[in-house]
């Protein structure tokens, strides 16, 4: 559609403005449209600039560097996949990127939750068959 | 009654589901998504649980989410609020194979409900007034002519799989009907791949009414009377009133009767509300059927005295509707609700972002439903209602007067609001004189 | 009706005031002091005239500063809404001399009300009843055992020109009243320069209970029935419902006859409130009349359905009584009001500040008075009240469930504030059973 | 498109306002346009700290100190003691502290309003006979 590609041109005008001029916001607005265009953090050109915030994130590690694995859903979860099996992971155990490390259960459905990341597992976060929200975390992962 | 109510819904209407539950020492679990986090809904709540990111497809219409949520949470029945998935057959289906009460009809209701054609079909063989038309599809302009000259002219022909006005042409005149018919046909093939056409009376200038029912899980269903929901844009209602306007008694008597009987018959429980469209000889002509609690409820609220959202729980926890209302229901005054939008008032866009003020409007004879607080963000990705303000008061006069004043009292800075359309809405000489149609806006915005 | 008023108040009842103005169509003119720029009163007034600074004295007391802005502003009436000026007589005879309408009794009935003994003597002499006792000042012990004897005890004996507690003295015994009486004859010759005592009836654990009349300038006074104030803390109301607590309907009609003929009588005219204190055997005896509109008026507004504010404006314009309020009185329901007060809840001290977040409750109902958003400063220089709530239901318990979930639905940030005292009473079995006096707050707080 | 075109230059000569004063936000509002540019913390460019805000007071003195005389109550102004007399002092005049400036009527009392200042009368903010609320500025004066 012809729109489309108009609104294109004009979104990516600004952000070449942005780029140019070492903006970090431009928002415009007229009939009928209004576009911002914007970019966290880091301006670019001479600015210096502070370092991005870290999340608050409310955990420990003081020198700390660790990743989060998150819940993608709602649902109950589980640390092993059955009561007779060991659980997927344990606390100070390796995990490698694609592990399965627990299971969500949401609708009888049992969702494998697979990690990120590979390092080692600083933290379970949730208790064996706790409900948990999206997006709560669920492990820590500290890099090897 | 329940333990624990789960609010499948957001903004003012979920706050509204937690008063009721509240009033009746009901446990309530909120459910939210990314973008909601800082809502008054999340912070009302006795439990709140966070089921997906910002899109509504990722949480107030995501089934598994919210099912899940209802079951880690421990909650016996889930309250559906409107829009989201409050008309959604399959998920009530789902409550109840999962063993969790919808607050609503039961799905059956729901579904023939969703699917107009059945539904009007239903209305009619139950003695509603529907619109006069052709009942099957038609296959030749000269069926059209023969079903046209019987109802009387105008009249409007409608793809059967329609929408968005594609295959929808208005005929006033006999000799058009032809030409009419053939461009309807084709143009509901393109659109559709279906060229079933059929034949509805014409209605110029509408009026819309709508009666509130109630009906219980032991076969009683009764009628609380009408609303005038005439004042919209595009479809969206702006303004509803309680009782219509120059509405007998009679008529809400009768209609009230037919409606609580061919309710009854299909075994129709809860909250609903029958749309009707109304000609300017005041002949009602039944549309669809809302299965569902209204974003206007709180004007009948006013006029009736009886709290809807606590009728719909106790009415789905299996209360007799004798338990639920009074014997003898009375219309007393008269209520206005406007519905404050945060949206351009050229564009009708939702104007996102945050209220840097708000005051809502109080004193005598005024309530506000809302989610809304200074420092809180109107979302884009829901709708741009704000507040809801009802003024009722002993004559429609006076609550015309009160719901100006709380207008002009109402402090919301930061968004664009709809407050000075609604202002001009109860200025206009037609509007006080409550002689008005589904037209007004269009011509009060020329 | 007048053109045009100034509002000589602040703080919610301003707002109340300016509604009333608007929903009648007159124009409005706020005052406010220079600690007051940012109040809603000022934002919602047709007109705004600072008059002075921060302390009342400076500002809302400031006579000639009102008087001179109702003058620049060209207002014809004045409202005095409650506390600051609205019982002094002086202002309501300045007034009357500039020419500008005080909204209220005229100064005459004003004054006879200021002066405790005077009103007290008028009401006997009415009808009214009042506490048994001595009319006139007692000079020997044996007078008053005399008086005792005949009126029963216990008894109180009071310095007529007394205040504070001290002359005071309550004789439960017999034997103890000489040495009493002595004792309350020297502090009082001490503190107050005068030795005069009276005695009176004493009444172990009253309730409060009030009645609102209305009068126009005709000659005409109706009662709109009574509220019971029994929750008190320092003779501070916290909470007041109308009806009152197991009133029987006969009571009211009887009293409410009395106080009718005897404010006919004295040519009373404009809003008042009678109290008087109800002793367990459910007598009541006159204590004062209250020349003005009342914090706690709402509740009346609510069960009988009658705007208060609105009337006072028609009877000061001179509207027959008649015309203003409806043949019958119906009481409809029951209501309760809680004042929300910023204020520390173990001092009682007002916790002035700023607040941070504040997102009123709202729903079936529920009606709000208030004058605070979120990012308003609560005043130390004027009371504590951040919010009147009222709820109103069917009944008695429905109108408590329907407080409880509002205070519990209040968003009120950055202040401490009474919230959870009024929680407590709201829970109490006393409170729920309806059976308190005004000793309930100290009992409850031991 | 041409919009589109006059769009960017209108961003571009904001963001070089923007650099040029070493601002960190603009918003530009007008016929149905708006559009806002901003950097986030540092500004780029020269990048001085701009002066301290002025408090607004409406009026013009550009270099300007100047001392207000203002009302200490509600009433009428009156710029001289009878319709007859001439005004107690003019724009441009001399007024020396304590003397009488104008006439507040309030409650039917003429109330003289002294001058706390030596100087000029830069301008008088007030017509005749108009109501001034407490507090609200009648004059300006310029010290000499």
């Amino acid at each position: 559609m012809a729109e489309t590609k108009v609104v294109r041109e004009e979104v990516e005008a600004l952000a070449d403005i942005l780029d140019a001029k070492g903006l970090t916001e431009i928002e415009y607005e007229a009939a009928g449209i209004r576009i911002r265009v914007a970019r966290a953090g880091v301006a670019a050109g001479p600015a210096q600039v502070a370092p991005p915030l870290q999340e608050d994130v409310g955990g420990p590690p003081a020198d700390g560097s660790f990743q989060e694995i998150r819940s993608p859903m709602v649902g109950t979860f589980y640390e092993a996949s059955s009561p007779e099996s060991p659980p997927f992971v344990e606390s100070g155990g390796r995990v490698r990127k694609g592990q399965v490390v627990c299971i969500i259960e949401a609708m009888k459905l049992m969702n494998e939750i697979e990690s990120d990341y590979d390092g080692v597992v600083a933290e379970r976060l949730v208790a064996n068959a706790e409900g948990v929200e999206f997006d709560q975390p669920l492990f820590r992962i500290t890099a090897d | 009654m329940f333990e624990k109510v789960l609010i499948a819904n957001r903004g003012e209407i979920a706050l509204r589901i937690i008063a009721a539950c509240r009033d009746l020492g009901v446990k309530t679990v909120a459910v939210y998504s990314t973008a909601d986090r800082d809502s008054l809904h999340v912070t009302h709540a006795d439990e709140a649980i966070c089921i997906g990111g910002a899109e509504s497809s990722r949480s107030y219409l995501n089934i598994p989410a919210i099912i899940s949520a209802a079951e880690i949470a421990d909650a016996d029945a889930i309250h559906p609020g409107y829009g989201f998935l409050a008309e959604d057959a399959r998920f009530a289906e789902i409550c109840r194979d999962c063993g969790i009460r919808f607050i609503g009809p039961n799905p059956d209701s729901i579904r023939l409900m969703g699917d107009k054609a059945l539904a009007r079909k239903a209305a009619s063989d139950a003695g509603i007034p529907v619109l006069p038309g052709s009942p099957e599809p038609l296959h030749a302009s000269s069926q059209a002519r023969a079903v046209a000259d019987e109802i009387g002219f105008p009249v409007i022909l409608k793809a059967s799989m329609g929408g968005g006005g594609r295959g929808m042409r208005i005929v006033r005149d006999p000799h058009d009907l032809e030409s009419a018919f053939g461009q309807a046909r084709s143009e509901a093939g393109a659109a559709f791949s279906n060229t079933d056409i059929y034949l509805e009376k014409y209605v110029e200038r509408p009026r819309h009414i709508e009666f509130q029912v109630l009906g219980d899980e032991h076969g009683n269903v009764i009628s609380l009377g009408e609303r005038e929901c005439s004042i919209q844009r595009r479809h969206q209602k702006l303004l509803e009133e309680a009782p219509a306007n120059a509405f007998d008694a009679d008529t809400r008597e009768h209609i009230g009767q037919i409606l609580a009987d061919a309710l009854q018959a299909i075994g129709y429980s809860n909250a609903g509300t029958v749309e009707f469209l109304m000609d300017d000889e005041r002949k009602l002509y039944f549309i669809e059927l809302n299965a569902r609690i209204q974003v206007e409820h709180p004007v009948t609220e006013a006029v009736t005295g009886i709290d809807l959202v606590r009728s719909q729980l106790l009415l789905a926890a299996g209360e007799p509707l004798g338990s639920v209302v009074p014997d003898a229901v009375e219309i007393r005054g008269h209520a206005i609700e406007c519905r404050v939008n945060a949206e351009d008032p050229e564009t009708f866009l939702p104007s996102a972002g945050k209220i840097e003020r708000f005051a809502a409007p109080g004193g005598p004879g005024i309530r506000v439903d809302s989610a809304a607080y200074s420092g809180w963000t109107v979302q884009p990705h829901y709708d741009s209602l704000v507040a809801k303000v009802t003024a009722h008061a002993g004559t429609r006069g006076a609550a015309i007067r009160r719901m100006r004043r709380a207008l002009s009292m109402c402090v919301l800075e930061g968004v664009k609001t709809s407050i000075p359309l609604h202002q001009r809405i109860l200025e206009d000489p037609r509007f006080v004189a409550g002689a008005y149609d589904t037209r007004f806006i269009e011509e009060l915005e020329l």
